[in-house]
């Protein structure tokens, strides 16, 4: 019986070891205001993460030059950055968990993992900045909590249809889509919606499990269907291995996708032939900051490939300008540690001062209409042999049909 | 009944000791504190087939997100909470009954990769069912209980398991699962039902695991397949054999071992995995019948000494 | 329909490899070596790495190829040697040198993909209206003379009759005064040397990531309980059986359950035999 | 009073091959029944047969008027009929005491002989609490008879229970198998070798060649019967 108590007494203490050192600082009200950042820099989306965090870091150091008055006092912003792994229904709700319980942080930007935050956001709400996730349908119904600093998919998507179709000649298109990956499955439905308005027709829709390794049966049914264009539907960590084998199969046609891949991450995955086998590939997405037609976007987007040397999406443009909202609602909210005023200060400001990413103001100037900043998108094109991109449709969106397009002329022939 | 005593005295204390730790810890060590507790439930419904029976089965983390999952559906379904966890545990012991049924005339290695392939399929269909899993990313869990009312069910329940396990260890059907560890065709050849008690000890697990996968999703709002993949069930079966299976205290130790370790030592992605793989081969190398067993022998040892000298 | 059995046939092979490697093990020392997927994966990094560092690709092969043998070595003489008489031990330390030799790969080389280049990647060949690209012919193609050189060791060489004596009955080949503890390192270094090829053949078609060798090992161990644990032909038959049942069933059925028609295989197999498709008796009934 | 035991026509075919080919007998309670034979003439089959290890191909074997053949090892302990093996088969690790504990739980409501009783009828007395791994191989065959008596059966079937044995001890045993039949008043079914053990035990002999029964009788008959000598003995 001797050694049953003994073990008992060992759990108790490590227990009661772990409890004791629970407390934790968080108090916000010095000069130095934290913030929260929860990003995938790990996992399959982890071609996402580490530029989101290499571009706030750029925003916050350019807005703690100026800093920013709240209470009369002078503040300076600080960054807490989480990686959720990929997985937000389990590192990332820890992660939320540990800033608002233990770190008292008062808002947070966070990539992907909207649906599953909402339970804790109900428990505890506080205003969650997203700064990437455009799949349909929209995450903003999901909780009044959550606001959305891009553009979302139905703003994007008809941009590739329509510029298939005007300047590819393109008649049928077949799909293929990573099954029950959220973007792509939004995406998908956009294309199939997209390509009824602008005509073109839907040759096949193939899919393959996000697990899988093996894609011969989806791209052999997609193949077989002998469309004009093929469309791959998620993110770049999981198109990339697809478009490798699809090349491989001998499709040599035009690819289309909205992954936001850059030649960076094309070389990396796709190895020495990437060149190759990006050769005739559209990316339709919002506007690149090299290929923007806003200075302060562009001067940005010298600063990042200086700095990074690595070339910058276009969710680098609205990781950056995150740190200037928070602060102008912050300043409006006269407050750096309520939630709930914090919050309610984002749906009254205007487009703060400082930001790049050429937010298209809504009526009486204001950032937020809905919770939802909007861009221009933006179609771009594989520049082959220049490991660079070129823009070859700028254009905006109205009820799903494609408005004002414009064509620049072909900066890498 | 002092016999009893001390086994009916500890789990009451761990109920205490969870309560303490589940409410006292926040963020990070709050999801530790969550995680010990829920694995610790689980794994003392394996150490009956396993612990008690010898039976490797590696279908547990299945069950565990069977639980979590069905819950969650029925939830969404509108059914009431104590109707959605009643009909979940209940739906996955007949699962669990289902694949003792398929295995039955397996053992060892064959029971194992069997069962370890289960989990696999579960994990599949966790993936792709999106209309009800919500695929890969997982899904968000309506909130039946209350916070408080799941971390008291959560706390008495890793008591209650532990005491219900002992009252099993002590009883004619701990004695029957024993036997079949030691030898199943001699414990046949002395009367055991043997296939039936298999059955039974795998249902009886199912039950434990699926009762931990709803209190999980409960406390932690939302479910994904990645926490319930055959290495998951790896990670079971290692850590009640690190405990020292087949003892009372196995899955408590045993949880706080893996959970802790993998928790809170993040030196970097994987090192926390590499010392745990390290430690698994120690302590099955240097103590085969686990923690538990080495501080058995140790103060069996002491006590010697002490008598000798 | 023909070109869903030549995928089978790809994926057959691929099974076939890693399952020979492990019920060589199994035959040899009655471990379930888990840890081969963690040699598969250093193997494909060191020749990921060596062709990174300018070799030409059939050198990064074999470089690749030596370190799946030398981890494989590793394992067997750092951790199995040591539970050779108590096998409920062998789960946990195969488990623990899995978590060990993945995360190291993980800690040395990060957890994205990344792609492995061959000289063969642009071929396509096309057959009767049938198309399997260039590294996909190239896994075949290895697999068939792994498993050949495999069957040659194992019939000619006296190491090769000694080790089936072995997989047969333990004890009795020790009386025989075969040296037990080389038999074990020459199983691993076998089991090392076939892991190493499969990582050569495998990772072109897919890419080289810690976690790449997951799936097919869980195939893998299908094949070789349907193939009779500790059986070399049974795991060539089963491997191909289940590749051809995996390609049809993703192919018509549904592709996001591909592993799924592995298991039901399986659980056919084991209620009708336990002892497995060759019928090598279960090592405990009495 | 009717037999105890009635074996009526048990066939039993692995395969092609007929390892146990029609054989009847019927077995009073407190007798001790001796079955010899060559080796693979069916002995060890028909035994299993009977202790349900295995399913008999056709006929049937009925204790007090119910058939208690194939249902299996277990159903056949709660009808009555225990056995113990040729090779010693007993739970390691544990002590005696812990193995006849499980075995009295399968008495289904039996008559119960104490542990003590037990070990004194079988020379065991002092070995309860050691662990059955630590002791001699032929107090390990002495306890294997132990835990099968523990669960109260009518009927005790021995596999080749003398084997390894010598003089003395066999004659100890052949002494405690005499004294489990009369003051038990279990029949017993003993398969063995070793003549000088078997032959003063048995109250009657059954002689099995190639599966069927060659002769029945007592050792005496046995001894004279030339097919017996013939197939089987040599000269006496």
């Amino acid at each position: 019986m001797r050694s049953r108590s003994a073990a008992a007494l060992t759990a108790a203490a490590v227990f009661a070891a772990s409890a004791a050192c629970g407390a934790q600082s968080g108090a916000n009200d010095g000069d130095t205001v934290k913030v929260g950042a929860i990003l995938s820099l790990s996992g399959i989306y982890s071609t996402l993460g580490p530029a989101q965090k290499n571009a706030l870091t750029m925003g916050v150091e350019a807005l703690n030059k100026t800093g920013f008055t709240v209470g009369g006092r002078k503040r300076t912003l600080e960054i807490s950055y989480a990686d959720d792994r990929s997985d937000a229904a389990t590192t990332g709700v820890t992660a939320l968990r540990e800033m608002v319980q233990a770190q008292k942080i008062p808002v947070i930007a966070y990539g992907l993992g909207s649906d599953t935050y909402v339970p804790q956001l109900k428990r505890q709400p506080i205003p969650m900045v997203n700064i990437l996730d455009s799949s349909y349908p929209g995450i903003l119904d999901l909780s009044q909590n959550l606001f959305l600093t891009r553009g979302a998919s139905p703003t994007y998507v008809p941009g590739c249809l329509h510029y298939a179709k005007r300047n590819l000649g393109t008649k049928s298109i077949s799909v293929i889509t990573a099954k029950g990956e959220p973007y792509a499955e939004g995406l998908t439905q956009l294309v199939a919606k997209s390509a009824q308005t602008e005509g073109v027709a839907i040759a096949a829709t193939a899919e393959f499990p996000l697990s899988s390794t093996d894609y011969s049966n989806a791209i052999g049914a997609a193949l077989a269907a002998k469309p004009d264009a093929v469309y791959l539907s998620s993110v770049t960590a999981v198109i990339l291995p697809v478009l490798k084998q699809l090349r491989q199969s001998g499709y040599t046609g035009p690819v289309i996708h909205s992954s936001g891949v850059n030649p960076d991450q094309a070389e990396a995955i796709l190895g020495a032939q990437f060149d190759s086998i990006m050769k005739d590939n559209y990316d339709c997405a919002g506007t690149l900051p090299t290929t923007s037609a806003n200075p302060a976007a562009k001067s940005f987007a010298e600063a990042y490939q200086a700095r990074f040397n690595e070339y910058p999406q276009d969710l680098t443009m609205w990781a950056h300008d995150f740190p200037f909202i928070v602060a102008a609602a912050m300043t409006k909210a006269d407050s750096v540690t309520d939630p709930e005023k914090i919050q309610k200060a984002l749906s009254e400001i205007t487009v703060p001062e400082g930001t790049v990413s050429g937010w298209l103001p809504g009526d009486g100037g204001l950032l937020f209409t809905g919770r939802n900043a909007r861009t221009a998108s933006e179609v771009t094109a594989w520049c082959a042999g220049k490991r660079t991109l070129r823009s070859a449709m700028v254009f905006d969106t109205r009820d799903g049909a494609v408005v004002d397009p414009v064509f620049p002329e072909d900066t890498c022939a | 009944m002092r016999k009893h005593a001390s086994a009916l005295g500890s789990s009451a204390l761990l109920s205490v000791l969870a309560y303490l730790a589940l409410t006292g810890l926040q963020g990070d060590q709050g999801q530790v504190a969550l995680l010990v507790v829920v694995w610790t439930i689980a794994l003392t419904g394996l150490n009956v087939i396993l612990g008690l029976g010898g039976y490797p089965s590696m279908a547990h983390a299945a069950f565990f997100g069977g639980g979590a999952y069905l819950s969650a559906i029925l939830l969404e379904k509108g059914l009431s909470m104590t109707v959605a966890a009643v009909v979940s545990v209940a739906a996955i012991m007949l699962v669990g009954f289902l694949v003792a049924l398929v295995f039955s005339r397996t053992r060892g290695q064959y029971f194992a990769i069997g069962t370890m392939f289960f989990t696999a399929v579960a994990f599949l269909v966790f993936t792709n069912a999106a209309e009800f899993t919500g695929g890969p990313t997982g899904r968000p869990v309506d909130l039946g209980y209350s916070l408080d009312a799941t971390v008291v069910l959560l706390a008495v329940s890793v008591g209650a398991g532990l005491a219900v396990f002992h009252l099993i260890s002590v009883s004619r059907f701990g004695d029957r699962l024993r036997a079949i560890r030691e030898d199943e065709d001699l414990a046949q050849h002395l009367g055991v039902p043997t296939a039936r008690v298999k059955l039974l000890a795998v249902v009886v697990s199912a039950g434990f695991a699926a009762w931990a996968g709803v209190l999980f999703g409960q406390y932690n709002g939302v479910i994904a397949p990645s926490q319930f993949t055959f290495v998951q069930s790896f990670l079971m079966f290692v850590a009640l054999g690190l405990g020292g299976a087949g003892r009372l205290l196995a899955p408590v130790v045993g949880a706080l071992v893996v959970i802790g370790l993998t928790q809170l030592l993040n030196l970097g992605p994987g090192v926390s995995q590499i010392v745990l793989g390290v430690l698994f081969i120690a302590v099955t190398l240097l103590a085969p019948n686990g923690i538990l067993g080495g501080i058995t022998a140790l103060t069996r040892k002491v006590r010697r000494k002490e008598a000798v000298a | 329909m023909i070109q869903v059995l030549v995928n089978g046939v790809f994926l057959g092979c691929l099974f076939a490899v890693v399952a020979v490697g492990l019920t060589l093990v199994y035959g040899v020392m009655e471990v379930p070596n888990f840890a081969h997927a963690g040699v598969i994966v250093l193997a494909a990094y060191a020749t990921w790495s060596a062709s990174a560092a300018g070799l030409p690709f059939a050198l990064a092969a074999l470089v690749g190829i030596a370190c799946g043998a030398a981890v494989s070595v590793l394992t067997e003489v750092v951790a199995y040697r040591w539970i050779i008489d108590n096998p409920a031990a062998a789960p946990a330390v195969a488990l623990g040198l899995m978590l060990i030799l993945q995360n190291t790969a993980l800690r040395l080389f990060g957890g994205e993909g990344r792609s492995m280049d061959t000289p063969y990647d642009q071929v396509l060949v096309e057959f009767g209206g049938v198309s399997l690209s260039g590294v996909k012919v190239a896994l075949v193609v290895l697999a068939v003379l792994a498993l050949t050189a495999l069957h040659l060791i194992l019939s000619r060489t006296s190491l090769g009759r000694a080790m089936r004596a072995v997989a047969q009955d333990r004890g009795a080949a020790a009386m025989l005064g075969i040296p037990m503890r080389r038999q074990y390192t020459l199983a691993f270094l076998i089991a090392g040397l076939l892991a190493g090829i499969a990582a050569v053949a495998y990772a072109p078609t897919f890419q080289v990531s810690p976690y790449m060798a997951d799936e097919v090992l869980l195939s893998a161990f299908v094949v070789v309980v349907v193939g009779g644990l500790g059986s070399v032909w049974g795991a060539v038959a089963g491997g191909l059986v289940l590749g051809v049942v995996e390609g049809l069933g993703s192919a018509y059925l549904s592709s996001a359950y591909q592993s799924a028609f592995g298991f039901l295989l399986l659980v056919l197999i084991l209620v009708l035999k336990p002892g497995g498709l060759r019928g090598a008796t279960g090592r405990r009934v009495a | 009073m009717s037999a105890l035991l009635t074996v009526d026509r048990v066939v039993k075919r692995f395969g092609g091959v007929a390892a146990v080919d029609g054989v009847s007998f019927t077995l009073d309670a407190g007798s001790v029944l001796g079955l010899i034979g060559p080796n693979g003439s069916g002995k060890t089959t028909l035994l299993g047969v009977l202790a349900g290890t295995h399913e008999p191909t056709s006929g049937t074997v009925t204790l007090d008027g119910k058939v208690a053949s194939g249902k299996g090892a277990h159903r056949a302990v709660h009808a009555g009929i225990a056995r113990t093996f040729q090779t010693t088969r007993l739970f390691g690790s544990w002590t005696l005491r812990e193995g006849l504990r499980l075995a009295h739980g399968e008495r289904r409501g039996r008559q119960a002989w104490s542990d003590d009783r037990l070990a004194d009828l079988l020379g065991l007395d002092g070995l309860l609490d050691q662990p059955c791994a630590s002791l001699t191989s032929a107090a390990q065959r002495l306890a294997m008879i132990a835990l099968a008596l523990a669960t109260g059966p009518r009927v005790l079937l021995l596999d080749e229970p003398a084997v390894g044995m010598d003089t003395a001890e066999a004659a100890a045993l052949a002494d405690a198998v005499r004294r489990a039949a009369d003051e038990l008043d279990v029949a017993v079914v003993v398969v063995d070798h070793n003549m000088q053990f078997l032959m003063p035990l048995a109250d009657t002999v059954l002689v099995m060649a190639a599966g069927a029964v060659l002769a029945e009788g007592t050792p005496e008959q046995i001894r004279a019967d030339e097919a017996v000598i013939a197939s089987y003995l040599g000269e006496a």
